[in-house]
């Protein structure tokens, strides 16, 4: 780290300044590239702000700067790769537009799909967590024992406790399926709320007159 | 366990395989289905095609472009049972549970449809409301997941396409990485293999194997007879303490009905729920009577 | 794709000297960085004109500018990564400077536990060894591409031949796992052959009923 000695000192002072000289150029940039490089999954602010040593806001504005640079509008061209929050963190992802070339060069067959009772019930757990079997079961009306074992060896959801009473296995989804959805925490899931609060009850007024 | 053919008058109607069943529901959903297959003929799917009762009562209201919260399901409600009609091997039948549950449900709602309605509000018109409500619920409720998961499909489908770095690290940086944590024993290890093997559907228990004993209600009445005429009278709390088997209480309950249909006792129940009391009430009794007892429910 | 006009004309420009026609498409500099980003092991300069459809010519004058651009020589800021040229490949590599930082990085994550989609892919591939990619993926309906990197990377799988005609990679188990069992050979680890011999179909009758 002894190395860095200088870079570390020269950064702070360029932000006590107030964004002027934040530029890309600036050696935290070239620190969060080096660590983005390497990870394999999602980094978060404060778990990246630790590996390069900087306070977490001068991290953020830093990686905003590489967004926009990679994405051309910083002062070199556009790459050929993006840098997105996903997944409670930030990761290098190949651009879109050349999804289809690299798609092609790796080859490889395409994931297989869920199947509709697969993905229903994906987002029952995803809304209802932490949720059992038997509760999903009972919203859904059929057995889900399968599908729960295909969601768990996909790593979409996961064990989270079981009930201290009955012992039932209450389940939640994963970061990685945050990642699959290409969204960076449950918040970003579409609001149905209303539907879901108390089943039953609450629909007495709404709907029946 | 699958019926011989001259078995299947037993088996249960709406769910039955046979034709006998099959024709009887024919007559009475006969024009629902006639009007499917003038109106879209293309609509015939079979009912595995659906995913749970609530996929095909949805199915069925948005065919007919009904809203849920509106909707007349005594229009529906035919076709759900013709449809269960389509419920006839063991494996289907394991999961039929949920759509008789529904099933009865609608066809309630039709018979109170039906009914003229009074003013009255008895104990089975508010729970006739609560179960509409429920059924109105769980499908509301059902659809908003089913709509939603298409948002699932559709960003799923996008993200796979995407491509992110996810590269080995250098050989030099390799060497830093902590130690692995490893707990497995190879027993643990082989266990975990076996897992892994397993097919990825959940090979399940069956329950076909456990049958409950049979109950005769001919010796359940028989057993009531002599308990009562021994007696001036006596309560169904009585007649039933000491047994544990719901069963036999079930048996020995439709034989005192059966026996009150021969006039053989009278019964008397102050309050709804309250106690029972039965009296023996034969003026001429045979125990030949016996004999023919409960034959309704012979197998 | 229009914004990219400016890049499209502004990098070939160098090039248009000698390949007057290879940037219609898509800026050759991005569709190559889109591949670097995802290649593990670095790529020669045909395959990656081959890759990227265009000449071999333009490939090397596009990696050079490149090369260039990350040192910091181009228009944009110097890069946290660099692009060299190793054992006759183009890849990706932190830069030296960084190597401390990711050395420090890599060093104080939490001590690794494999997650239960890797440990049921190493039990898949130490029992059915030889056995490729595909076919595991196969016996855990689950894609396991990035399992099996990790288990590559922690030296408990290694590579071990190509198939001759389909030229997929078969793995096998190493000694390293060996010793985390507590065994001295694959002949120690203990049989579940039933299940092997014929998969799904033997699992029915043994475990059920």
């Amino acid at each position: 780290m002894t190395d860095d000695l200088t870079d570390d000192l020269a950064l702070p002072t360029e932000q006590q300044a107030e964004e002027p000289t934040i530029s890309a150029e600036s050696p935290l940039a070239e620190r969060i590239e080096a660590i983005l490089l390497i990870i394999d999954e999602p980094i978060g602010l404060v778990a990246l702000a630790a590996a390069v040593g900087s306070p977490v806001a001068a991290v953020r504005q830093t990686i905003e700067t590489l967004v926009d640079d990679y994405d051309g509008r910083g002062t070199g061209p556009r790459r050929g790769f993006e840098l997105r929050e996903v997944g409670g963190g930030w990761r290098l992802y190949v651009r879109e537009d050349h999804d289809s070339l690299v798609a092609e060069f790796v080859g490889g067959q395409a994931p297989a799909r869920l199947s509709q009772a697969a993905l229903e019930t994906l987002a029952v757990i995803a809304y209802k967590q932490p949720v059992t079997r038997s509760q999903v079961a009972s919203i859904r009306a059929v057995n889900v024992d399968s599908v729960v074992r295909t969601l768990l060896a996909r790593g979409l959801i996961t064990e989270l406790f079981a009930d201290s009473e009955t012992g039932a296995i209450n389940y939640g989804t994963t970061d990685a399926l945050l990642q699959h959805l290409g969204i960076n925490s449950l918040d970003e899931l579409p609001p149905i709320s209303p539907l879901l609060d108390d089943g039953a009850d609450g629909f007495d007024e709404g709907v029946v007159r | 366990m699958a019926p011989s053919p001259d078995e299947t008058p037993e088996t249960f109607a709406p769910v039955g395989p046979d034709e006998a069943t099959a024709a009887a529901s024919d007559s009475t959903s006969a024009e629902s289905i006639a009007s499917d297959a003038e109106s879209e003929a293309g609509f015939r799917v079979s009912l595995s095609n659906f995913d749970g009762p609530f996929d095909l009562l949805l199915n069925l209201i948005s065919k007919h472009e009904m809203d849920i919260t509106e909707v007349s399901l005594s229009a529906v409600t035919n076709e759900f049972i013709a449809y269960l009609q389509h419920l006839d091997d063991d494996e289907e039948l394991d999961q039929a549970s949920e759509f008789l549950v529904v099933a009865a449900t609608l066809l309630d709602m039709k018979v109170a449809g039906l009914l003229p309605q009074g003013e009255l509000v008895d104990a089975e018109a508010v729970a006739l409301l609560e179960a509409r409500d429920l059924l109105f619920a769980r499908l509301l409720q059902y659809r908003a997941f089913k709509e939603v998961s298409a948002w699932f499909s559709r960003c799923l489908q996008r993200e796979d396409r995407r491509h992110v770095r996810a590269v080995r690290l250098d050989e030099k940086h390799r060497t830093q990485t902590p130690e692995l944590v490893w707990s497995l024993s190879a027993d643990d290890f082989a266990a975990l293999a076996l897992l892994a093997f397993a097919p990825k559907e959940i090979p399940h228990v069956g329950l076909d194997h456990l049958h409950a004993p049979l109950v005769s209600i001919r010796e359940q009445a028989a057993i009531v007879v002599t308990l009562l005429r021994g007696t001036e009278s006596l309560s169904f709390r009585e007649l039933v303490s000491g047994i544990r088997e719901p069963g036999i209480v079930v048996a020995r309950f439709i034989s005192v009905l059966e026996l009150y249909r021969h006039a053989a006792l009278s019964f008397e129940q102050l309050e709804p729920l309250g106690e029972l009391t039965l009296r023996w009430a034969a003026d001429s009794w045979s125990d030949e009577t016996l004999a023919s007892l409960g034959a309704d429910y012979d197998r």
